[in-house]
């Protein structure tokens, strides 16, 4: 085994996590992510991308293995510390989760209360990242008021609002038409830059053409890919990366 | 800031599952009020049936042909006899007149003075009233008794029927006692009951929480507020209708007569106060203890 | 195949909703052990409190001077009086005999029979003692009574406190009454309460089910059967806890006391009964009709 | 207004849902669907997708104009023959919609059972259908034990198994990776060309563009766009159909 880099934020060794009989969650998983990296995770329904997200936010405990988090051990995390360890995360869960009994606008506060900030800062916050999601009209929707995509926008909006240094998202466009997507893409490409690792699970298979990121990928717990696909531009503005993204075929390297 | 927060987001959640929130304020109002209407009762029926206890007497007869001598005896004997509480002497002439004072006409068909002088013997304890007779004529060898002094006509307790009495009141004392028992652990388990469903119906939300990273106190603070709020109203509501039922009822109908038959009741506002701390508390306790299994995410 | 249908989706959702299930069985088992509790104190307080107002007698005492002929003249009287029940005579004989007898050494010390002829009259109706009293010895203008008939020389009530008595039992009897009620409508309310609460829990699942074509008593089945299951197991449980109390407590500790004062009680069948027909029936009720609001999809 | 024809299966008309204020569902929606059409439904998120499915399986009422379907005007079932009229429909949720309370061989034996089948047809056909999505594995799994892609075929499945006339599914791919959604795909086909109609809400452009079917394009509540795309092959067979699909660039017409 190599030596775990120092500036290694997602580090996985060895990691296997089995649900009961048969179902295989993860399978000695081994990657190293570095600050700052923009990671796709791609792999088949049930290949055990959620697992894999799911174990770095400590829902759940691997079966064996190593999992380390800015150079912690999360197995060596005391259950208290837990919520502490959660708000340097930012999480796009696949199934939303959100609170029913809040409005879209309580829902995204709610991320920034739980860590104790003044009434002040949410008031200053909240409406922006609404804003930048799409969602300003919906400020005072409950979720089973909103569409699948408004939903799945808030989730987005909730695991951006604290500017967290690692932000995992389990299929942040899955339930978005292209054009919200490509939105989407570009807000994390943006919240990348400013220095944020960002760990993306998707089936969104031409938008990963077209990114040309790090991809891992996963079949059946196993990561049998982990590459920089071609031409990795960190300079790229936002803009740039927007245009590039809604040209429709993948093309040969353009202006680089 | 953070009080004002965990005070806004009960009032939320109460506002939005109106539903539990009204079921536990429903099951605490119920609870609170059968314990209030229970605990005078409870309380009446042991304090009569203390008050009949007390009228456990021992009689203690002597012979028409006493002398003061022969009384001043018996009543040292009777000092130094154990389980004597209260001594009262009463002389055949006060007897005769209490006696005609009470019942003058039939009293009126008698010639002479036929009763005798009289010791009235309070146990100090109306259990050892039967152990006191006992001892102030003890059985004899023979048959019979014979009492401790030769004075003594006769032992008697002021009713043959003192073992019943006995019998009787410390069966009520013991099922009023296990009444009691009965409803107040009834009351905490439904109400802990109640809470416990509702909190179910918002497991979700608690798992929710924690994945975003609120702490277990963050999350369990609203609803201790809340379960204090909703005990808080259901307490009151319980309040208010038995002050309701005093006005209306209990003061209109027996009016002077409970004052007379039920003075050991607590009174109303020690009651009051009763009722509204424990709804209040065993409805925040329970909120905050029922979390707990849903906080282990 | 419909039936097993609903029976093995009743069993199925009961093992996967362990807390809101236990929760409704614990609700009933906690309120019909309350009721199997309260339903023979009650009977049994209602009981003594009308067998004590069964001893309220009016006694009619004649003058000793009265003749045979003046007692069958009084006695007629008595018959055509209002409210008389049960008409008992008592000759100064048979009145002295008894006396003697109960207390023998008192009696010793009196001379000749100053006892008189007497009529033990039991009212019609306990209530009607005063009423009866006053017909008998109608207050006189100058004051005081005079008895209707010039061979009467006192009427009397047994007890002097009979006004006590019947107002004491008649407080204990509506209070008896108000409590019971107050527990049925709180163990039903109680019950209610929770199933509704366990049903809140699962409004999404009923949704889906209608959104899937399923009618309102293709679910509605499934819910009433497991209300009916849960009903049952809780009024079971509480059955046992009841057995296992009259077993070891009430059978060992007052033994042979029970019958003597609590004659009036519920048969231990008849209260089983009762504790398990009301349990599921209000359960399954319950299940019933709480599921009516989540059908409205 | 032309005249309804008569072998509409859906037909709306000046069909408009208002949520509250603000909040358009559908403004004056106006198509038909012939029987055993093949139709996708498509649009930005909040522009009405779903709403028109809720319309349809009548879990709301609309504020104006008249939904018919199979001939039978909506308002006019009745609140306890709703139930019947949605066994005739096979429904794909956006958020899935399983039971909790069941195993995934239950969750779709519902629909079933709902109708009142024997338990020897449910033995029968509830496997197969569950082969066809791939779940066989699963059979014993409750839904929180799936992963998305694995939920959302299971509400594929249930809607499949009744054979229903009338198909609706909003975003049933949404969760699937490329060739998951493909087989998916193929199988909406093959149900189709049995004669069923179909109605698919979804994001994914690519598998619109290259499916050639009707599509009717919603942007906030209306109608704009309702045409055939091109090439529309009914006699395709679906072993050529997946053929077709898996090229990945959209090319021009083949061989046809
Ligand atoms: N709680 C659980 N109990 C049992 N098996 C589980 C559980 N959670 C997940 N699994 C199984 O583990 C495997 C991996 O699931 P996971 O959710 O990680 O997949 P995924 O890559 O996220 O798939 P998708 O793209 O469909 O979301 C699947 O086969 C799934 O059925
Ligand atoms: N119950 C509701 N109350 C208020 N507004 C609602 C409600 N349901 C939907 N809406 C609004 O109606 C609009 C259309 O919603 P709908 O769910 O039909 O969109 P959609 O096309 O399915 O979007 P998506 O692709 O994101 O699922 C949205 O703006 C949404 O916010
Ligand atoms: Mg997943
Ligand atoms: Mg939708």
């Amino acid at each position: 085994m190599p030596p775990s880099s120092a500036k290694a934020v997602i580090e996985f060794r060895g990691v296997s996590k089995r649900y009961g009989v048969g179902a295989v969650g993860l399978d000695q998983a081994t990657f190293a992510v570095d600050r700052g990296e923009f990671v796709f995770l791609v792999g088949a329904t049930g290949s055990g991308k959620s697992t894999l997200m799911r174990l770095l936010i400590k829902e759940l405990e691997p079966d064996a293995g190593m999992i380390r988090v800015a150079g912690h051990d999360l197995a060596e995390i005391v259950r208290n510390r837990v919520p502490y360890y959660r708000r340097n995360l930012g999480v796009v869960f696949q199934d939303f989760k959100l609170l029913p009994n809040r409005t879209v606008h309580d829902n995204v506060a709610y991320a920034l209360q739980v860590t104790g900030r003044t009434r002040r800062e949410i008031r200053d916050k909240v409406p922006d990242i609404l804003r930048l999601t799409g969602l300003s009209t919906k400020l005072h929707n409950f979720p089973d008021e909103l569409s699948g995509g408004e939903q799945q926008r808030v989730s987005i909006a909730r695991a951006f609002v604290n500017h967290p240094p690692l932000l995992l998202a389990d299929e942040p466009t899955g339930n978005l038409d292209p054009e919200t997507s490509i939105g989407i893409m570009q807000l994390l490409y943006r919240i990348n830059r400013t220095g944020t690792t960002v760990l993306v699970a998707t089936h969104d298979q031409t938008m990963v053409d077209k990114m040309r990121r790090r991809v891992i990928e996963l079949r059946e717990g196993r990561v049998v890919r982990d590459e920089a696909t071609g031409l990795y531009t960190r300079d790229e503005s936002t803009r740039e990366f927007a245009l590039r993204l809604r040209n429709d075929a993948p093309q040969a390297p353009e202006h680089l | 800031m953070r009080l004002s927060f965990f005070l806004r987001e009960a009032l939320r959640s109460m506002r939005r599952n109106a539903v539990p929130s009204f079921a536990a304020m429903a099951t605490v109002l119920v609870t609170m009020l059968m314990l209030g209407l229970f605990i005078p009762v409870v309380q009446a029926t042991t304090g009569a049936a203390n008050s009949v206890r007390k009228r456990v007497l021992v009689d203690v007869y002597l012979k028409t042909s006493a002398k003061p001598a022969d009384v001043a005896r018996v009543q040292t004997l009777l000092h130094k006899t154990p389980h004597v509480g209260k001594l009262e002497y009463v002389s055949r002439d006060a007897a005769y007149a209490q006696q005609r004072k009470a019942h003058p006409d039939l009293y009126k068909l008698l010639g002479a003075n036929p009763l005798p002088d009289t010791f009235r013997v309070t146990p100090d304890n109306p259990d050892n009233a039967l152990a006191l007779q006992r001892a102030l004529a003890p059985p004899a060898a023979a048959g019979g008794v014979v009492p401790i002094d030769e004075s003594i006509a006769v032992v008697k307790n002021r009713k043959t029927d003192t073992q019943k009495i006995l019998t009787v009141t410390n069966m009520v004392k013991v099922t009023t006692a296990v009444l009691a028992l009965v409803l107040i652990s009834a009351s905490v388990l439904l109400i802990a009951n109640t809470i416990r469903l509702s909190m179910f119906a918002r497991k979700r939300e608690v798992e929710v929480m924690k994945l975003v990273g609120a702490t277990d106190w963050f999350i369990r603070w609203p609803f201790v507020i809340e379960g204090t709020i909703l005990g808080a109203l259901g307490a009151l509501g319980a309040v208010v209708l038995l002050g309701l039922g005093k006005v209306l009822v209990l003061d209109r109908f027996f009016h002077g007569i409970t004052s007379v038959s039920a003075p050991h009741t607590v009174p109303f506002a020690a009651l009051i106060a009763i009722v509204l701390a424990g709804g209040v508390a065993v409805s925040a306790l329970g909120s905050g203890i029922s979390l707990r299994r849903f906080l282990r995410v």
